[in-house]
């Protein structure tokens, strides 16, 4: 008994999967759904195969690229941004608003100017993909920060450590939590982002594949695209999970450890 | 005793906290004493008296409402390096182990911990009882352990003045005595002034120079009372007749007020 | 000498020229090395050129003579490609649209920031309909297809160049395909140039020259040769479908090589035709006819 | 001195924005910046005042209506979902990785469906809108459910309350600061995914105004609606920040109270 | 009371925790005892041997490695409706107020606080000595305050079967005796069977009819003692001298083995 659920837990996901591609293929059976609105698995994985691997190499990285070089962008300005604006509130409230100014922003509207003042090649594409990942890790490791609780805060005061220790070894860690759900979420944003970039500007990568295959209609071979780039979310997703188990246990809740 | 100036001096210290709902509390009033240095001082006191908040007030996490808390004869504007601080809670961190709460003191303020600080804090955690646990999480601790946890820290940097709020009150009797008895031996081996707020009348006679026994909200002292009993004390002092006498003294000082509750 | 052209929309046929030329070693004969980027649009386009992001590009004349009348835009088309307006209705046989006309309380889907859309109700008007007759639907251009196929709408607002992309859709959904090209209803005017930046005409004209005379060429070759233009493109983008593209080279050589280009020779600008074009933008924007006069908008000194 | 800075910290975000708006005025004027790469402030104001009132109050009224019912609709399934999560292992395992793939679909890709099985009208842009607002509200709300402290869900398990009052009692009141985090988050994304689908179908709001300002060129009017776009995602940022504080002031930090 | 079936029953109980490293923690074994309807006992023991666990096994909030536990002849394999439970920590939650805190079980267990359940809260917290505080934060509450309010909430219910864990460690002397006899009044008032552990050994003498001494880690029963004092005790019976000699056997039985220490 106890063996059948541990066997289910271990393949739910697979299952379940397995379930939504069935039910998508009987679909597009069924109903003939035509492959232009829908295509349905097989056609997908056939119009995959129809594409030169050296093609989908040259897409893939050209999309991870990006994607990587724009979360580690995130991460690296989010994180130190998050700490100065829960150290300071006159910090917070002058930059908030204009972070919330930045992130509303639509990409679109403004990708001329970054495609001009940053020239050709990936700057301008890791620059919004940058800009589309980074607010929510901004708003969650603040939030963490500014939630410590009083009494962890007040052992560091009464340590006389210094507002940099007491970030990094107080707020911070107790931030973690809020931190890898914000770093889970921009993970699919950074690839997000990646794509809209493509949209606006590239010769390569995956979002540029979708959007040309969509031009001509293919739209199986659209979909072929779309399942690498979902794969690659999911990937990073699940690296993101991986390093918070190996590295930060304890942020973990306990069922998850 | 006399002659040393006072390391800690209370100047009509008073108090008063906001409420969430923007009404004041008036927590301690007219508080007015001078402790001495290496002078061993108790605090009792009921319940929600203030004695916390004596300690936060001295500690200099806090500031009074009125008057003047000096250490050292300096105005208290901001915790200051010599001060070691056991809380009400343990207050421990979860994402260290128990070893790395210990040494979490010279981790935070000197960026790192030398082999000696490990060595040290292995010590304090077999002084405490609790040398098989340095490796374990703090979430496997009963709660007396955890809280010897956080006496062994703020042993760690073996403060010039030692802040302890109820250190004992998750202990068994057994345990109690032994730390009481560690402590006096630390205190006179490496002598240092100490405010140590229980709630045991006997442990604040085993242990201190002089007890402040503060009354009910809003706190103020009620009497200071001196602890004539030779040093070092063992647990025969227990048994002294003086002893059981001044316990009752204290009792009856404690006791008296409230008729109306 | 380095060149960089910008495309005005995402590679396919129609766009062969630059690629058949790189790839037929026109342009580096011509000692130019042309690397090619992929604009969004025509305003795209004439955003990069003032900016000097790019040197030469392709794109609808109407949005040039509309940037430069609007924000004085530093650039200047050189070159006509296509002498009819290349706008039109996609429909099917069954839909009962036969002529422009038709398509009065028709349902008729268009890309939502297609340049066609400020012209439509004009050349409705022009054709007697009242524009608000026709229920118009603004969606994702990748959408269009699927719509028409699916008999969502009745018809479709696309370039003519388009049209090969929709053979696949239609024929899952056994419709047959009818384009109505609007240059047939009165919609005349130059569409598809070739663009440049102030800059480059100042500072190096003598390149630009050798780029447009290497160009021509290669648009005539391409012509001449439409299978190997679609393999050119293949080359360089092979993630295209040869056949369609070569479809799409082909349904746009009429727009090239028809009796206008025949009259004034390719590539050039009539002033006639150009101020017709610049009527239809005056119009459809509301400018005054003399807010632009479209002749500053042109340099002919390139052509031969 | 006190009043200088109480001074200061009142009136910091104003100078703020009014200083970036100087340098910025100052440096179309010092570079030449061509308006048609970014508008200088007083062209964009100019352009705003251009455009009929009438107008604008339609745009305005289309994107606030579909940005809202996106993110009511993201909210009232995100909460539910999360909860399920957090209930759930299996589930969670299930579920987590379809919600990265909904996530990381770029919804151009997959707009066409949208737009045929939806039809035209605010269906498919609420849906839209939906899609990409409701991940970030359903990861920080499952991690704020499970970081719960263990002692808490033992007081509600000693009770013998059932999983439901679990949840509703300690759990979902522990994870509001995640919560507030992410509806804080989502208040922009909603904005930014009502823009998103009004490029994709649409032929009135704020998106379609600026893409189509864009397209003929009308820089300064694009940036105008830009403008007012940034302003609604700022009110619903506040608007959030104001509901946290009025209703649930507790889960913020003391020092926000 | 022997005619009684025994309330709560522990069966050769054994605890094994897994520690975060994966090596096991022996807490407790060979528990084997019977607690009789509306019986009072105390538990004793050091810090760490085992009574909160021993409590949680009660509780049903964790299930032992080996044996049983049962309550009225019942296996408890989850938790049980008619136990109220004090924590060692007061697990208070903060988004409530002081007394939407006590009246905390009812609506969490029943969905709805009725106008009498407030009443009785404020009752309650009357007699805790916080009627003042009804409407504060938890955060403006002292630590012993905090503690009162969990003793409040859990006397909310008037469960069958009261769960204590060092429930008065945080109270000063006075305090802790007029809770203790208030706890008296209400088990009298209100027969329960009632488990308390505590570490004051006058305190466990004064309210309990058993005593069960705990021996340390692993913990197991070392001695159960019979309180003879008849009811209803008062202060008068602490002065007893059956009592002071009773109150050194349990402390020489507590302080005893660890000689090694
Ligand atoms: N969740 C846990 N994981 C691992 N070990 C645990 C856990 N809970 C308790 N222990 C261990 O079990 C033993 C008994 O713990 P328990 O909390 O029952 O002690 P206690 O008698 O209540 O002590 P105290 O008087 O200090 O509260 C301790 O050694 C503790 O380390
Ligand atoms: N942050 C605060 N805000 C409002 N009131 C407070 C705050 N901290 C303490 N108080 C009030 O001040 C009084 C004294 O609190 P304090 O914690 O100093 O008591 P205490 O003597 O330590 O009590 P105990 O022995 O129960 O720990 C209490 O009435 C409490 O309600
Ligand atoms: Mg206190
Ligand atoms: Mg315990």
């Amino acid at each position: 008994m106890k063996n059948i659920i541990r066997l289910l837990d271990r393949f739910a996901p697979v299952m379940a999967v397995v379930c939504v591609l069935g039910i998508w293929q009987a679909a597009t059976w069924l109903f003939a759904i035509p492959s232009f609105l829908l295509p349905s698995p097989t056609s997908i994985v056939a119009a995959g195969f129809g594409v030169d691997p050296s093609v989908w190499i040259g897409h893939i990285w050209a999309t991870l690229r990006v994607a990587v070089m724009g979360y580690a962008l995130a991460i690296a300005i989010a994180i130190p941004l998050a700490i100065s604006l829960s150290m300071s509130r006159l910090l917070s409230r002058t930059l908030y608003p204009m972070l919330v100014v930045i992130q509303s922003t639509p990409i679109v509207a403004v990708a001329p100017i970054i495609v001009v003042t940053l020239g050709a090649g990936d700057m301008p594409k890791v620059v919004i993909t940058f800009l589309i990942t980074f607010f929510p890790i901004v708003v969650s490791t603040t939030t963490g920060l500014l939630a410590t609780p009083e009494e962890l805060i007040e052992l560091s005061r009464s340590l006389r450590a210094g507002r940099t220790r007491e970030i990094f070894h107080i707020r911070l860690p107790y931030a973690l939590p809020f931190l890898f759900s914000a770093l889970k979420i921009s993970t699919t944003l950074a690839v997000i982002g990646t794509v809209v970039a493509e949209f606006v500007a590239a010769e390569k990568g995956l979002g540029f594949f979708i959007a040309f295959s969509t031009s001509f209609f293919k739209i199986p071979q659209a979909f072929s695209g779309l399942v690498i780039l979902v794969l690659l979310s999911l990937t990073l997703f699940r690296l993101v999970g991986f390093v918070q188990k190996r590295f930060a246990p304890w942020s973990l809740p306990k069922s998850e450890r | 005793m006399a002659a040393n100036p006072p390391v800690i001096r209370f100047r009509d210290v008073e108090q008063i906290f906001t409420g969430n709902d923007g009404r004041p509390i008036h927590a301690l009033t007219g508080l007015d004493f001078e402790i001495s240095r290496h002078e061993f001082v108790s605090v009792l006191g009921p319940s929600g008296c203030g004695k916390s908040t004596l300690l936060r007030l001295v500690s200099g996490l806090i500031h009074p409402s009125a008057g003047a808390v000096e250490i050292y004869g300096m105005e208290v504007t901001e915790p200051r390096d010599e001060i070691g601080i056991v809380f009400q809670k343990p207050t421990l961190l979860p994402w260290f182990n128990v070893q790395n709460n210990v040494t979490f003191p010279m981790r935070h303020k000197y960026g790192r911990v030398h082999k000696e600080d490990n060595e040290r804090a292995l010590e304090l955690l077999d002084l405490v009882g609790l040398a098989d646990f340095a490796q374990k999480r703090i979430d496997e601790l009963s709660g007396g352990m955890q809280q010897r946890v956080a006496i062994a820290r703020a042993l760690l940097l073996d403060p010039d003045i030692l802040l302890m709020d109820e250190p004992f009150s998750a202990l068994d009797a057994l345990t109690r005595d032994e730390m009481s008895f560690e402590l006096l031996r630390i205190w006179s081996e490496r002598p240092k002034t100490v405010l140590f707020i229980t709630h045991s009348i006997p442990e604040a006679l085993l242990l201190s120079d002089r007890i402040i026994v503060m009354s009910e909200r809003p706190g103020t002292v009620r009497e200071i009372i001196d602890v004539p009993f030779a040093r070092p004390r063992t647990m025969q002092t227990l048994s002294d007749p003086a002893f059981t006498e001044l316990a009752n003294h204290i009792r009856g000082e404690l006791f008296s007020k409230p008729a109306a509750a | 000498d380095p060149v960089t052209f910008m495309i005005d929309w995402l590679p396919a046929g129609d766009k062969a020229p630059i690629y058949y030329g790189v790839q037929k070693g026109i342009f580096s004969d011509a000692g130019l090395d042309v690397t090619i980027a992929v604009g969004r649009g025509s305003s795209d386009v004439v955003t990069k050129l003032s900016t000097g992001a790019a040197d030469v590009g392709s794109g609808g004349l109407s949005a040039l003579l509309q940037a430069v009348a609007t924000e004085k835009a530093p650039a200047k088309a050189v070159m006509t490609l296509y002498t009819k307006q290349p706008d039109a209705i996609f429909t099917t046989t069954d839909s009962g649209i036969e002529k422009l006309a038709d398509v009065a309380g028709k349902k008729v889907a268009t890309a939502t920031f297609s340049s066609s859309n400020v012209v439509w109700p004009l050349v409705l008007e022009a054709n007697g309909v009242d524009p608000s007759s026709v229920q118009l639907i603004k969606v994702d251009p990748g959408a269009l297809a699927p719509m028409l196929a699916t008999g969502q709408v009745d018809a479709t607002i696309n370039w003519m160049t388009v049209a090969p992309a929709f053979a696949g859709p239609m024929k899952e959904a056994n419709k047959t395909f009818k384009a109505l090209p609007w240059s047939e209803y009165g919609f005349d005017g130059y569409g598809l140039s070739i663009f440049t930046s102030d800059n480059m005409i100042s500072e190096r004209p003598e390149v630009l020259k050798r780029f447009l005379v290497a160009y021509k060429t290669a648009t005539e070759m391409a012509i001449k040769d439409p299978e190997g233009a679609a393999a050119a493109v293949k080359v360089m983008v092979p993630e295209i479908d040869e056949a369609t593209a070569a479809e799409q080279w082909k349904a746009s050589i009429p727009l090239m090589v028809n009796d206008v280009s025949k009259k004034d020779g390719i590539g050039a600008f009539e002033p006639e035709l150009l101020k017709a074009t610049w009527s239809w933008v005056a119009k459809s924007q509301g400018l005054a006819a003399d807010a632009l006069d479209p002749e500053s908008a042109v340099n002919r000194s390139f052509l031969k």
